[in-house]
């Protein structure tokens, strides 16, 4: 294999031609031809439903193609289900861990393998195991339960079950998306460590920075089409990358009219609050966000965003700490008078939370209202004054429904926010929690998005926009501030993307609300 | 044994120019018990009047679904209906005052009302009582003088055919006691399986059963105990059953049945003796050998029950033979005096029912180690 | 499903291969009422093979139950009596299953609210001669109410606690009919019988045949009073699911939670609630059973009604008024199916229909596409 | 009365909900509710005894009734696991579907008379040891014997095999499974059978040993649904499932022999002078059924002990985690 390594020809590890994979209603890969060398990282690029998961679930045996071949080791591959791709040493961690959580990582680790036979002698096992991770310089505990680790830990077994069945080729969906910028480097660190021992590996991001700093080729998938095949990432600039990934030059300008800033609507103040699993997400923000303005949050995900938005739509408890409202205090209040109060919250996981999706158009839209007259009449429901208020949302935003009557199950993922916007937009808040609100979203239905925040400012709303796109927040924002770990890092209020990243990456500006050591409760 | 044929259904239905009688049960047709013994009697009868088509109707819960079983039947135009168990007595006599033309036997109850509603009982504890001097004679014989009792509901019946038991037992036997349990059930096998075996290992060497299956002989059988099955004759099989006092529903049935058509019967409260023929006690019927239980007791115990058994046939041993002074209760006091015996009324009432009996059914005869139910 | 999954069995020899697609539109709103049909069509098919093949003739049977559940006014008004309680419990069901509630107590809230409407005559709570109306209106406070505490506890735990409702509830249906035993046999029973004693008339629900006297034409027909209150329990469930805002609260809870939550709908204060509606319903039928039909508290007041109602809520996909005419298909199966021997038959046509019904259900969510070999 | 026997009683009739529960506890394990156990119990007893009258041969009866319920309960698996079904409601008519089905077919059966049952067995040496030995070791029928040898075996599996592990893994996330090549569906159908196996074994130990007979609905006496409870009570661990089984077993028994003594420790024995209060002693499994369920629903030990996270949800691969 060194001999290989050295060799300039690489040979060939993965080549998959002519993949298509249908979904109902969807084309999500489109004759895509894709080469991993022998030894390299490898970056898949492309935007939220380019196809990128489809292709490597297909690579992995999950999803089986509707056409095209894939060859492994110069053999013809037919994967009928991921035992077969394992087989091929062809090992895939998710974006989604797949790991069991009541068991242990050893457990977990020898899941689905044909040995032991029939007794599970663990300890056995719980030997091996660390030291393959020595090996790779990943520190877990064999005997640990996985609910008791970090995210950056649980990566790592994610890792090892691939290593210890001995995949040379390793797929990695998206692994930074919850790591801290710590865990990152130690990652980027552990899977250069692969690449030196032979492996080949397939990282897929939408994050330039990382693919330019990991990778060694990247190739580009648009709408399930790739738009650049194996591109040496050497000598290729990130813009070239950014064009390829959405298909034009990304020099989005907005018309943004100068607004002059009201008075202040939301105000936190030292805000405390664990996350789900009763560790400290946030850590003693405070901020303020005016009338007219967008204040837009950067931060890599998992550093306290989505707590920080839960705990202002009353949805998650403080821990200690204040939040005003339009001067009006409303810590830990319910959620219910947080609707009553103006609040408007685009939720981060549509699908989730924030529909219901066997429920009609109308019965969704009418989330918050149902309460309010013309809907409410007493205890009734006004089921015309409900499906007239739809119908006028349908137009209003442009939903493309046959009818509102429509479950909102079987909208597409761009209709389905626009419903969830023209829903939270129309109540014409005092305050828009705006969570990832383009997440998914094509670029047609983004500029859509962007413009309705935009037309909310100037209606005077006070915006706080939470992304994780960085030219989404510079676009739209008014002012930048920075969350890591729970705390904010400071603000920047020009768009210096250099200061940003600061910001996401832990450093404090000078401008940064101090933490304050002693606690006025 | 093989079973009969798998599958074969029947849906009730008149047949035009006959006489269609049918019939209500509370259990399977074939559970080898109570509901047989009468399926069976409404077989003879289809077999012996002539002239006549019988159907019946299974599994019918008492009170309201017995209700409305007994109301289709009559739509359908059944000329005669029997119902089987104790709970149908309300519903059929609701039924009766909306069909005047039909007439309604019901079985174990004690309303009437004359017309076209008849009740119909038998004096089974005469037989209990036969059984219970076997069964005393054979705890005595295996040295183990104890006797156990499953009784069903704290109900007249219950007590009396209980304390028949006990004063059958008490005279081939004086020092022999009998425990009882409650299984608030007329039928499931599997709580019958409980009770006899909670009986069995809590000391009894014989158990009788009140309720409607053969179970509590298969569990003598098991044990190696003795169980007293009861109600059809067919129950007692199993190697380890004593003997079986039963309904020979057949007779019975057939006379109600023709003088029903002859419009001699006249619905109301019959009580019927041994020598109806309705009534059997196993292996002392005519064709009929001992069991093996009972061959071996001593000679002069079974000739003494064979004598009570022909008397009984010819009328001259009846239920109030049975329940003659003097007769104490299981705390010592007496019942009944010398001389004296109790009536139809005692027989089958508890005092707070407020029909005016004299002794009344609520009492538990000398031997057996009880309480007394508390009803009330 | 993926399609991978279910196609991976497809023949490969076929000139042709079937895809399931989930659906991208829902399909038009006859086509699940059709399916439903055809699906009744297609179980009652199966059924007849198997009768057949127990040696009935289905043709008979089915023509049978047909005319004895609908074949004249008379089984007509039986029927309903049968649908009565199944509709009153499939509208308990449905309200609760709307918020994925999983009631399977509806019979031990049956049993409560026959408690609780008995408790008003029995303890007494009324004075016997109390009017009519007003003997009516108690028992059905109390039925419901009692109905509403059994629900509210499995309500609670759920809420407060996460506790499995399915479990609970089951337990609690075995729990209540402990507690209904001990009333039945240790403080209501009348002479020691399983049952207590009839009420007085003024606690009847009035029946068709109560005006018999003026109707001629009336008499016999019993079904009552019940089935104006089952009506206008679907016409509340309706309104309160479709048209209030609690309804829509109920909705959006049982198809999405964290959104309900996200909405700030209070879930568990509405997993009580909607616990407490159940089984006041459920509580509501076991009133009207009572006081309507049996007239008296006893053990056998249901033949598994809360059991059926949970598959006629599911039958009627969960629609208030659909729930009518499910109820009374299945009254008639139960009301037809006692008169066929043996007794399994109605039961196992019922669950053939339930297994076919609930399997048809996958094609209101997926498509299924032929496709010819080598189109893509 | 004497509590070594009703602990013995109920030992014997505590295997028949034993082999229920641990049935219901690997489909369960493997993600699938199945609420069908009480139709496939009387399913199985009936076949048993149905067998055992033909051919004469008790072992053979039973080697049908598990074979006739595992074939059953896969209509359940077909709904559940294939189409998607609420498993809630799929479980419930499979038992509606059984018990039709039994009733049909067990016909005339009950009037089969006695049959050879399967023979009880005294240990030789075991059945010494004082108080233990009258318990579990005299004069049971050999499937008791038979729960002893499966209650380990079926722990062990469950928490100490690779079959076991893989069973736990489709119980709790499936997708995890299935993303290393486990097969999720055949696994769940594969459980879903095992479980239905084990109820038409323990419907034939009541018609074959413990009651024998064929009582109709009547044999099994909602047995089934007890088990169900079982379950959860034993927080889907075979070792506590066979406590509850034998607990159940035993109150069973001890409802009908309390009524027996006059003095119970020292006190009027309320349950003699009133044998009605057992009507409270027969809620006591129940209700307590529910109290370990509001214990148990306790976050901590939901995390470790607690529901198979993905029960009653049916897998559908390439929807997005759990
Ligand atoms: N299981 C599925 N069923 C139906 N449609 C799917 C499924 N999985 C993906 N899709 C659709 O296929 C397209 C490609 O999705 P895919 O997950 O491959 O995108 P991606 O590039 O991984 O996106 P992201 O960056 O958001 O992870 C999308 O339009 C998506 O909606
Ligand atoms: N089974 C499915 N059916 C329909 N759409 C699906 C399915 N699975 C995924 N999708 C859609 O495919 C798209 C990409 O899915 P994926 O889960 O890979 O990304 P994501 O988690 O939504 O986004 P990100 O990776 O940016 O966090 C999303 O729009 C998602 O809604
Ligand atoms: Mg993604
Ligand atoms: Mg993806």
């Amino acid at each position: 294999m060194e001999a290989v390594e050295k060799s300039q020809e690489k040979p060939i590890a993965v080549q998959m031609s002519g993949v298509v994979k249908h979904f109902p209603g969807v084309l999500a890969n489109d004759h895509v031809d894709f080469t991993l060398f022998k030894g390299e990282i490898h970056a898949l690029l492309g935007e939220n439903g380019a196809g990128k998961s489809t292709l490597m679930n297909i690579l992995a045996g999950l999803y089986r193609p509707d056409a095209g071949t894939i060859v492994v080791s110069g053999k013809t591959c037919t994967f009928n289900s991921p035992r077969d791709a394992i087989h091929a040493g062809i090992g895939m961690i998710h974006q989604h861990f797949m790991l069991v959580p009541s068991m242990t990582v050893t457990e977990n680790i020898l899941l689905g393998l044909e040995e032991p036979r029939f007794r599970l002698r663990l300890s056995h096992y719980d030997e091996q195991i660390r030291a393959l991770g020595e090996r790779f310089g990943m520190r877990v505990d064999p005997k640990a339960r996985i609910w008791q680790l970090s995210v950056g830990e649980q990566q790592r077994v994610e890792i090892l079950k691939m290593l210890y069945r001995g995949a040379e080729i390793l797929i990695m969906d998206e692994p930074t998306a919850v790591l801290a910028p710590a865990e990152v480097e130690e990652l980027f660190h552990t899977l250069r460590r692969m690449r030196e021992e032979g492996k080949s590996i397939i990282f897929i991001s939408h994050k330039l920075n990382e693919v330019t700093a990991i990778a060694d080729r990247v190739t580009v998938l648009r709408r399930g089409k790739v738009t650049a095949a194996g591109l040496p990432l050497a000598g290729v600039s990130r813009a070239e990358l950014a064009r390829l990934m959405v298909g034009r030059e990304v020099v989005f300008n907005l018309q943004k009219k100068p607004v002059q800033p009201g008075e202040v609507v939301l105000k936190v103040e030292n805000l405390h609050a664990l996350n789900d699993r009763g560790l400290p997400a946030l850590r003693g923000v405070s901020f303020e966000v005016r009338r007219g303005e967008i204040v837009g949050l950067a931060g890599v995900a998992g550093n306290g965003q989505r707590e920080l938005a839960e705990v202002i739509t009353c949805l998650r408890k403080a821990e200690k700490g204040h939040i005003w409202v339009g001067g009006e205090e409303i810590t830990n209040c319910n959620v219910s008078k947080g609707i009553r109060k103006g609040i408007a919250h685009i939720p981060e996981d549509r699908t989730h939370v924030g529909t219901a999706p066997n429920l009609s158009v109308t019965d969704n839209v009418i989330l918050k209202k149902y309460k309010e007259p013309p809907i409410a009449n007493g205890w009734m429901l006004n089921q015309v004054a409900a499906t007239g208020y739809a119908e006028d949302l349908k137009k209003g935003f442009e939903i493309l429904v046959p009818t509102v009557e429509t479950p909102v199950r079987l909208l597409s993922g761009g209709n389905l926010q626009r419903v969830i916007l023209a829903r939270e937009i129309s109540a014409q808040p005092q305050l828009l929690i705006a969570v990832q609100p383009t997440r998914g979203l094509d670029v047609g239905a983004i500029e859509g998005v962007h413009r309705l925040l935009l037309a909310q400012r100037e209606a005077g709303a006070a915006i706080l926009l939470i992304s994780e796109e960085l030219e989404e927040l510079i676009d739209l924002s008014d002012r930048i501030l920075g969350i890591y770990e729970g705390q904010i890092m400071g603000e920047v209020t020009d768009g210096n993307l250099e200061a940003i990243g600061l910001m996401m990456t832990g450093t404090r500006l000078e401008n940064a609300p101090a933490v304050p050591e002693v606690r006025h409760e | 044994a093989t079973p009969e044929k798998v599958g074969e259904f029947q849906i009730p239905e008149i047949q035009k120019g006959k006489f269609n009688v049918a019939m209500v049960l509370i259990g399977p047709h074939d559970d080898g018990g109570w509901s047989q013994a009468h399926y069976e009697g409404l077989l003879y009868v289809e077999k012996n009047v002539p002239n006549v088509h019988v159907a019946y109707i299974e599994n019918v819960p008492e009170g309201a679904d017995s209700e409305q079983v007994f109301r289709a039947l009559s739509r359908k135009g059944f000329n005669l209906i029997f119902g089987t168990s104790f709970g149908f007595m309300d519903p059929m006599e609701t039924v009766a005052s909306e069909f005047p033309n039909i007439t309604y036997i019901h079985i174990s109850g004690y309303k009437s009302n004359e017309k076209n509603f008849g009740n119909l009982f038998g004096a089974m504890e005469t037989m209990k009582y036969l059984a219970g001097m076997l069964a005393g004679a054979r705890a005595k014989m295996d040295g183990n003088p104890k006797l156990g009792y499953m009784a069903t509901f704290p109900i007249p019946e219950e007590l009396r055919l209980g304390n028949a038991i006990a004063l059958g037992m008490r005279k081939t036997c004086p020092e022999c006691t009998m425990d009882v349990r409650w299984i608030n059930t007329w039928h499931d096998p599997v709580k019958e399986k409980e009770a006899a075996a909670s009986l069995f290992d809590a000391g009894a060497q014989v158990v009788f059963t009140g309720a409607d299956t053969p179970a509590v002989a298969d569990v003598a059988t098991e044990k190696g105990k003795w169980g007293v099955t009861y109600d059809w004759v067919g129950s007692c099989k199993a190697e380890r059953c004593l003997t079986a006092p039963y309904w020979n529903w057949g007779p019975v049935y057939a006379k109600i049945t023709q003088g029903v058509i002859d419009k001699t019967y006249k619905p109301g409260w019959d009580y019927f003796d041994a020598d109806s023929g309705g009534l059997g006690l196993f292996g002392f019927m005519e064709g009929q050998t001992y069991p093996k239980g009972v061959a071996e007791l001593p000679p002069e115990v079974i000739n003494e029950v064979k004598d009570l058994v022909a008397k009984s046939l010819k009328g001259e041993f009846t239920r109030f033979d049975v329940f003659k002074g003097p007769i104490k209760d299981n705390t010592g006091k007496v019942i009944v005096p010398e001389g004296e015996s109790l009536q139809q009324i005692d027989l089958d009432q508890f005092p707070e029912m407020g029909l005016g009996c004299k002794y009344c059914m609520k009492w538990w005869a000398e031997g057996i180690t009880a309480e007394l139910p508390q009803t009330q | 499903m993926n399609k991978s999954a279910l196609t991976r069995s497809k023949a490969n020899w076929l000139p042709f291969t079937v895809e399931l697609e989930p659906r991208l539109t829902p399909p038009p709103g006859w086509f699940s009422w059709v399916l439903t049909i055809g699906m009744v069509i297609f179980a009652l098919l199966i059924g007849a093979l198997v009768i057949a093949f127990a040696g009935g003739n289905p043709w008979a049977a089915y023509s049978h139950i047909a005319r004895s559940s609908f074949g004249s006014i008379g089984v007509l008004s039986d029927t309903l009596v049968k649908a009565i309680p199944l509709m009153i419990v499939g509208l308990a069901c449905t309200i609760a299953f709307r918020m994925r509630i999983w009631n399977i107590g509806a019979e031990g809230q049956f049993f409560l609210g026959a408690f609780g409407a008995s408790a008003v005559v029995l303890t007494p709570i009324l004075p016997a001669d109390s009017p009519q109306w007003l003997f009516i209106l108690t028992m059905l406070i109390f039925g419901m109410a009692a109905g509403a505490i059994w629900g509210f506890i499995p309500g609670y735990l759920k809420a407060k606690f996460k506790v499995n409702e399915v479990i609970s509830t089951l337990m609690l249906n075995y729990i209540a009919v402990s507690w209904n035993n001990y009333w039945i046999y240790a403080v209501w029973t009348e002479g020691g019988f399983q049952m207590s004693k009839m009420f007085p008339r003024n606690a009847w629900l009035p029946r068709l045949t109560d005006f018999a006297d003026r109707v001629p034409a009336f008499g016999g027909l019993t079904v009552h009073f019940g089935l104006i209150l089952a009506l206008i329990a679907a016409v509340v469930v309706w309104l309160i699911l479709y048209r209030s805002q609690w309804g829509y609260e109920i909705r959006v809870v049982g198809d999405n939670p964290p959104t309900a939550n996200y909405a700030g709908i209070p879930i568990a204060r509405n997993t009580v609630l909607v616990m407490m509606l159940s089984g006041a319903l459920a509580g509501l039928a076991g009133m009207s059973e009572i006081s309507g039909v049996v007239h008296r508290l006893q053990g056998a007041i249901s033949p598994g009604y809360g059991y059926t109602g949970i598959i006629v809520a599911w039958l009627a996909k969960l629609n208030p008024f659909a729930v009518i005419p499910v109820a009374i298909f299945f009254g008639a199966l139960i009301l037809a199916g006692r008169e066929i021997q043996p007794s399994g038959i109605p039961k196992m046509i019922q669950g053939i229909i339930l297994v076919c019904l609930i399997a048809s259900d996958f094609l209101m969510r997926y498509e299924i596409r032929i496709r010819r070999k080598g189109e893509a | 009365m004497d509590l070594i026997i009703v602990l013995q009683a109920g030992v014997a009739t505590g295997t028949i909900l034993l082999f229920a529960t641990l049935g219901e506890i690997f489909a369960e394990r493997s993600g699938v509710m199945n609420l069908g156990v009480e139709g496939m119990m009387l399913l199985g007893a009936m076949s048993a005894f149905s067998i055992a009258t033909r051919t004469g041969n008790p072992w053979l009866g039973l080697l049908v009734a598990m074979l006739a319920a595992g074939l059953i309960s896969q209509i359940h698996a077909f709904i559940s696991i294939t189409l998607q079904a609420d498993q809630v409601v799929s479980g419930l008519s499979l038992g509606f579907l059984a018990t039709g089905l039994s009733l049909v077919l067990g016909e005339g059966l009950s009037k089969a008379g006695t049959i050879t049952l399967i023979p009880s067995w005294t240990v030789p040496v075991l059945s010494q040891i004082p108080i233990l030995g009258p318990i579990f070791f005299t004069d049971h029928k050999l499937l008791v014997y038979a729960g002893y040898i499966i209650i380990p075996l079926a722990w062990y599996y469950i928490n100490h095999t690779r079959p076991g592990l893989h069973l736990r893994a489709v119980g709790e996330y499936p997708a995890a499974a299935d993303s290393l090549g486990v097969n999720v569906y055949a696994l769940r159908y594969l459980y879903v059978l095992v479980g239905g196996v084990f109820a038409g074994l323990a419907g034939a130990t009541i018609s074959l040993a413990i009651a024998p007979g064929w009582f109709s609905e009547l044999t099994t006496a909602g047995q089934g649904w007890i088990a169900i409870g079982l379950v959860i009570f034993a927080q889907w661990d075979p070792l506590r499932a066979a406590f509850g089984a034998y607990a159940f077993g035993a109150l069973r028994r001890l409802v009908l022999d309390i009524q027996a003594p006059m003095m119970l420790f020292g006190f009027r024995n309320p349950f003699y002078y009133n044998p009605y209060w057992g009507f409270f002693l027969e809620m006591l499994p129940y209700a307590f059924t529910i109290i370990v369920l509001v214990i148990g629903s306790r976050e901590a030990i939901r995390r470790r002990l607690g529901a198979p996270t993905a029960l009653g949800i049916p897998y559908i691969r390439g929807e997005r985690g759990l």
